[in-house]
């Protein structure tokens, strides 16, 4: 019964974007997550974007209160949100127009609605759905208006909260899937809590999947990956907590801040379990003084954090900075500038990262391009931040935090898991800051060895630490703390460039678009065009070879989500424009003409906004 | 509790392994007369007699005159950023709950800028000696109002007089929940000063203990400078500290139960206009450590353990494989 | 008398240094400033810079305790501290020592000394005394070594305070300055408190002039400027204080930091009498605050600070820039990272005021070049500022807030000085932020005026202010708030040019050593030297034309007082160089190849070092 | 006092000018049964009592659920930044005096990350009627505990429970000098909290009411589900604000005299243990507002006067001609 039982066209595909969106709190972000769920164990490529209303509890059938889930399914690695929705499942008319607004539904999309509306006691509602059907049947989708709650009533008269199991079931047989696979997932979910919920989800599964099966007449099959071995599904803030582990960190000092939190949430579920403390501080001030506090003494901390708190936390980095205390700061972009977009993806905070402190404070930035780096970026991180006694700027965004991805499993090392502190006596004539005149790394002395008493402080001070106010200390100490990232520079590889090392047009991007920028270069270079992509992950020291890298292909485009001048705007002229902000550095750095695109629509990157892109430089090129 | 043999050896019949050299790097660059000092040799004799081994001393501190302090006593120390000791003084105790912590703080440091973690770090109740060296003006930055500048000040910012009426910090640790230390003393007073740091030092949680202080060079007339005309009463109590008046000889000596927080409270509401209070205000020795409530939920395990963990944790997320799930 | 009587010969100048130091408290400051006082009275061009000890009260007899004053007096306009001293006055030979550790004196510098150290009881004192000071002929140095403590005593027996207008009058003799001016200054500066002590000192300065006459063989003469009609001397600190009153501002909130606080000092001094206040907050969060809450509210606000004052002013600078609240902040620069060094000159937080917002966040950044300009900047700041809802931030430096320098008195325009608030009703279909499409630009709606209520808010707005979370919206906004900054571009000029418009060289600089730099530029170009210098005083939005101008010369090099790593050092490549600041941003806009040095002395840049600079350069183009 | 017949008719015999809808922008959008609405209403209906013209009110705000607050009242609003809403409203109220100014802050929001800002403006007594809606957690970023979460308070950052004795927010502004007006109401008594907004609103300086607000998605069960069952007490006196116990009919009313601190401080310790008190805690009409004390120094005078004292500045720094110097 786990499969259709009678003649039905299956379409074999390589992708589909599913949609799920209700009114908040009706139970399609579970839905949406039950169908992932099924996919990525029967072995397909996944990615998953939360579809979040803005408001906590927004007034119901508004397109404000649309919630629900992104499912993008594939048969080969998904590394991206992808672009226009294939199938969306609305619980209401409301909801699919908030979608519909929000640009992200293919033309020729495929719809499935409850008809109830149709039906509703309000006229307006009665007159909404229609025209906002009709609107889309006009466009080109093919809408399917099904009598789900009156089926749903069958199946559980009571309930109208099992309904996203029901649109699971669906799913289900749509996408030719193993029943028997949602329902372990149903008993997985309630099993604990109660046998009855179960039954009742698992009846209103196996209805909706034996209701799709009477109605469709074509379904859709979606290959699984070649290789599903030893293959994980997280988010990326999840990713941060298990990384975070992995990496051995003992604390976590934080302030809640959409949408770095939950990571800390994750953290605070399971931290103590492996002797660490998510320590919640009354400001991020606090947070940032607390992890430094910490390394300084010996254990290591991070601190996490978004937009608003990373500004909070400048002062105590260039405190980080001049006392040479290791620290990882992971900072979770959101749009900006001020409170902005609080729940949308931007990638605004470069230059703030690299930049902000007052004084020359140089510090390392990087940026994971995936879910899988987001978990492997932690230990890097924290290795780089004791090795060169720095602090370390990760730079993650909303649309990492939030996204669902498939990948290696990580294989953990337990070595990174132990702290022991060398608490033996400290030799005569041992410096805390014995630098290295070539390379300035130095030792930590960490507090409890005996006749090594030293005090950290901002002020600058001589390699004894000792407060020095004359030029020759002040210029050898920022020496040091700036030959450290040439040090670091020197060890770094030029990124890899994805497709020709020459060409037309090379795309330039950093973090999170990293999916959607190499899936549009690997389509239009099969269409045969020039174009190649590098992702950038060490922002702070950039790594060598760019320039020559850059030298090798007509033009060279960073594409970023954060804000540029478009050149054809009024007042802007290429003296005044303003760029991108890795377009900016890169600049300065090669003096290579990097030109930019930037937008801030708050939603994470599509290949086809790509493929534009590079349609129209190539064009321009030509 | 049980008393073992080498333990009341350890405690009580220790010989003072170290002098006060050991606790000593360059001459302090206090100004002449400046109250730090007195505070800094108090310290260290509190040190000394409580036999603390320098290594095993971390002294925090914030920005102004008062947090040069760390770079004139020899153990490690962190000298901060203005109105930050604290959150620093919370990460080291959750790192380093052996070790044995001193926060030094100035009033402008403290109770301006740092009044958020002030009040909070109060309520964590991490183990440390908590001291402010109030000398009710910002000295470092030369003369402007501090919060606790009595009302018409003269000063570079407040040149006709401080527009008002100082805070008052006793009255407010006295409002924060999980308080369990409050001392008052005066850096004119050396033995009353290394009495309460030494009680201070003794308590498990946060001692909180302000020290009036003398800046001859910016508030000479404070404190009816310092003389014995200074307005103050001793608190005494079997359970506090024991008055040793030096200069304010006449100062009147009034019972006080530093377990009655209402007592306390009142007390202090009156400092200002009345006599400043010196002695113990406030003590509860139920409330657990920071350290304790933390480290209490924490589980320890080996990094094999952890690591074992790590991948059932890993696992939970693993797909397509369900078989292999736990 | 107040001319030498007898037979001395008198060497013209065209400028000298002179530094006078002492012991912390021993008066060396007044003792300069007056002798300044007397130069600028009698027509000399002047600059002054402080000698300030770095502890409250350090030690006395050390280096450390050294304090005083710089002085450089001159027959033409001057517009920094200069080169090496010329004529140094100790007190004793510790505050030579420091003057000597700071490698301020020149070789041949004429030192004039107290010899009662050769006499000391303690061995040590005269075994540095002697040293010091052979050392120092042996260099060069011409040494006067006099008994000035015995030669006060038999004027003022009980006094060992009066030794420093002995020194004044020593070197108005010296220097053939009025001595009836010097007494004029002793009463202005005494005769309010009491007639005994400017008697006292009086016969102090007078005893020093004749000792000096019956002393030196040779004086000097420094002839007076062409025009010293309307003149006025102050320091960089007052002028931002006078400037803001003449800017119209009525609240200063601020909270105290070296070097910033003593604008604010000299504000809380006569603010009150212009109808303003100096609120001193909490914090300088708080501060920044207040000030946003004032200007929004309709009285005009600043704020004021220094480099970890800043830091903390990050996340509100981003509210200022979204909700368009008109703000100036002015940060007058000190040594960095963290507490760095808090009363040090340093130019290094140019990109923190730029880039330190999270998020995208145009601001408008400037820098006065001179004291003059600290007064100028500050109706020019407000202007903006208001015309453009905009966060101004102005960059100034702890070099012209202590130094001390001339230039014509600026006059008054009343009509800055009233602020009377529009309180009409608000016309019907008013938006809050009535973006004009073309330029950004929109009026803001003070509260109080009936039918305008709106709420300013750092989320994404409408033109109405209505919180909006939508792509367009967002990108709207963005683009309004960016927008504004290209329309203040194409009102500026390209920077002059000092020297011809093409050569070999350009020196880019910005900010406080504009005086220096045109000087040794000056030097070099009366040598035949092809090279020129730029200022930039608007940094964000830069200027047009740069390119350009740059293009005319063979080589482009920006001289900053901040850190830049030096090409030479291990491990510093052309890839992963640190360019100073102004360089990084100069690279980025106009992909020239601009070089840069820099160095965090702490110490403000003189023009000879700057002739070297230019001297090496020549050579290699050559 | 002088009383004279225009100011009474105005202030007692007036007509309500504005309807209830000329304080409303578009439907407040918190969850069904949040707290928040209630206060939205009875400010609202406090402010057409009063005959506010909307004009003339400034609505200032931090971030959270409750600083949503300006958006659905029509007044002029600034909704700043989380815990920053009292700087602002320092800088509002330095700037318009004239203006009435309403602020309003979550306890996250006032009590975590704005505690400094909190003791100081409580200090500076500004013009201001401050309301805290004090949900009891971190609402608008969905769960987190508050320093006011009492003990073992589930969310998503203490899993298994906080950790923490909540912080006392009635005994911290206790110790504050300065203060002059704090109160304590729940949003679900609807006539208490008008009555207690419209006293704190009639106070010059600053009002600090305190809103037990209830948040039925995050902490359901807080103030015992806002039930008639939650613990609480009415202070009574004759200068204080007439009980109106609505649900909570069984809670006992106690005489209290808001003008002894002491008192205040006794009720306020024991709030969280004991009975939460509603009504007026603490009141002192002597203290002066931070308006009066500044501006009565300042000196009022045109342009002209203006330009012409810049003019003697300017002077006083004029060099080369001494005998024009005044
Ligand atoms: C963020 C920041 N703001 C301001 C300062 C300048 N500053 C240094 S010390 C100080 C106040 C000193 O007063 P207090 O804390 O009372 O210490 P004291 O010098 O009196 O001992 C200030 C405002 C700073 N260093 N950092
Ligand atoms: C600087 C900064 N830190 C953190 C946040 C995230 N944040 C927004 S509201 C909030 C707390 C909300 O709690 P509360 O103040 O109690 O208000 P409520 O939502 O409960 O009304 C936090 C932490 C932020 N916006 N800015
Ligand atoms: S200025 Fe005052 S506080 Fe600072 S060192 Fe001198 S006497 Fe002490
Ligand atoms: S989450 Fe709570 S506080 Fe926020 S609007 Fe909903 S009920 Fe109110
Ligand atoms: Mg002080
Ligand atoms: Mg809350």
């Amino acid at each position: 019964m786990s499969k259709a039982t009678f003649e039905t066209k299956i379409t074999e595909l390589d992708e589909h974007i599913v949609e799920i969106v209700s009114d908040a709190g009706e139970g399609a972000q579970a839905a949406g997550n039950t169908f992932a769920e099924v996919c990525a164990r029967s072995g397909n490529g996944l990615w998953t974007v939360e579809i979040i209303p803005s408001e906590i509890q927004p007034p119901p059938h508004t397109t404000g209160s649309a919630s629900g889930n992104r499912i993008r399914v594939g048969n080969s690695p998904i590394t991206n949100g992808g672009d226009l929705t294939n199938l969306v499942v609305a619980f209401n008319e409301m909801a699919l127009l908030s979608r519909i607004q929000t640009d992200s539904l293919a033309p020729d999309v495929t719809v499935i609605i409850d008809d109830m509306w149709s039906r509703h006691d309000d006229a307006q509602i009665r007159q909404d759905y229609r025209e906002i059907l009709d609107d889309l049947s006009a466009k080109g989708a093919k809408v399917w208006e099904l009598p789900i709650e009156t089926e749903c009533q069958r199946v559980a008269p009571d309930s109208t909260r099992g309904k996203n199991m029901f649109i699971v079931g669906m799913l289900l047989c749509l996408y030719n899937k193993d029943l028997e696979a949602g329902f372990t997932i149903v008993d997985e979910m309630f099993g604990a809590r109660s046998q009855a919920i179960v039954e009742m989800n698992v009846k209103l599964m196996e209805a909706g999947y034996i209701f799709a099966q009477q109605t469709f007449a074509e379904t859709y099959s979606i290959a699984p990956l070649q290789d599903t071995d030893n293959l994980v599904a997280m988010n990326g803030n999840t990713a941060i907590a298990l990384g975070s582990v992995a990496a051995g960190y003992e604390l976590c000092a934080m302030y809640p801040i959409t949408p770095a939190t939950s990571a800390s949430h994750e953290l605070s579920d399971f931290f103590e379990k492996f002797g660490g403390i998510v320590h919640q501080a009354e400001d991020e001030i606090a947070a940032i003084g607390v992890a430094v506090g910490s390394n300084w003494a010996g254990k290591p901390a991070l601190t996490i954090t978004s937009g608003p708190g990373l500004a909070l936390k400048t002062e105590f980095q260039g405190l980080t900075v001049m006392s040479e205390t290791p620290l990882v700061l992971v900072n979770v972009q959101r749009g900006g500038p001020s409170t902005g977009l609080p729940t949308k993806v931007e990638q605004g905070d470069l230059l703030a990262a690299l930049w902000a402190t007052p004084g020359d404070a140089p510090k390392v930035v990087i940026a994971p391009s995936s879910i899988e780096e987001c978990y492997h970026i932690m230990p890097l991180a924290r290795k780089i931040s004791e090795e060169f006694r720095a602090l370390v700027i990760v730079l993650s965004d909303a649309n990492l935090a939030t996204g669902r991805q498939l990948f290696k499993r990580p294989t953990v090392n337990p070595d990174l898991l132990s702290n022991t502190l060398d608490m033996s006596p400290v030799p005569p004539g041992t410096k805390p800051f014995d630098w290295d005149p070539e390379t300035g790394l130095s030792q930590q002395i960490l507090p409890g060895r005996p006749d090594g008493m030293w005090v950290a402080t901002g002020l600058n001070h001589t390699p004894e630490g000792k407060i020095n106010y004359l030029s020759a200390s002040n210029q050898l100490g920022m020496t040091m703390r700036s030959r450290k990232l040439a040090v670091l520079q020197s060890t770094l590889k030029t990124p890899e460039i994805f497709g020709d090392d020459s060409g037309d047009l090379l795309i330039v991007g950093w973090g999170s678009t990293k999916g959607a920028i190499w899936e549009a270069v690997a389509k239009e270079r099969a269409q045969g065009v020039k174009v190649s992509a590098m992702n950038i992950q060490f922002i702070s020291p950039l790594p060598p070879g760019l320039k020559e890298a850059f030298g090798k292909f007509k033009k060279v485009m960073a594409v970023e989500l954060n804000y540029a001048d478009d050149p054809n705007d009024p007042y802007i002229t290429p003296e005044n424009r303003r760029y991108t902000q890795l377009a900016t550095i890169l600049r300065s750095n090669t003096l290579v003409d990097v030109d930019c695109w930037g937008k801030v629509p708050g939603s994470p990157l599509m290949p086809q906004e790509v493929r534009s892109i590079i349609q129209t430089q190539i064009e321009n090129i030509k | 509790m049980s008393l073992d043999i080498d333990d009341y050896i350890a405690k009580e019949v220790h010989a003072c392994e170290y002098t006060l050299d050991d606790y000593t790097t360059e001459p302090a660059r206090w100004c002449k007369g400046c109250g730090a000092h007195g505070a800094l040799g108090a310290v260290q004799r509190m040190l000394r007699e409580n036999n603390e081994a320098p290594e095993n001393v971390i002294t925090v501190s914030g920005i102004g005159c008062s947090s040069r302090f760390p770079h004139y006593l020899k153990t490690y120390g962190f000298h901060t950023l203005h109105g930050r000791a604290l959150p620093v003084s919370v990460g080291v105790s959750l790192a380093r709950p052996e070790m044995k912590l001193l926060t030094v703080m100035g009033d402008g440091d403290c109770f301006s800028i740092g009044g958020n973690h002030w009040l909070h770090t109060l309520r964590y109740n991490i183990n440390a000696t908590v001291i402010i060296l109030d000398n009710e003006i910002y000295a470092l930055t030369k003369k402007q109002a501090s919060p606790t500048s009595r009302q018409g000040t003269m000063s570079n910012t407040s040149p006709r007089g401080s527009y008002l009426e100082p805070l008052n910090p006793l009255s407010i640790v006295l409002g924060v929940t999980n308080l369990s230390f409050v001392a008052q003393t005066a850096s004119w007073l050396p033995g009353h000063m290394q009495a309460t740091l030494d009680r201070a030092w003794k308590h498990k949680g946060l001692a909180f203990v302000r020290i009036l202080q003398r800046c001859p060079v910016f508030m000479p007339d404070a404190f009816s400078g310092a003389s014995a005309e200074f307005p103050a009463q001793f608190l005494e109590h079997c359970s506090g500290i024991t008055p040793d008046k030096g200069i304010l000889r006449n100062a009147p000596t009034v019972a006080h139960d530093p377990s009655d927080i209402n007592a306390a409270q009142k007390i202090a509401a009156n400092a200002h206009k009345d006599l400043e209070p010196l002695g113990l205000l406030y003590l509860n020795t139920e409330v657990p450590t920071y350290n304790e409530v933390r480290y209490s939920h924490v589980q320890q395990s080996d990094k094999f353990a952890k690591a074992e963990l790590l991948n059932q944790y890993l696992d939970s997320y693993a797909i397509g494989n369900p078989n292999e799930e736990g």
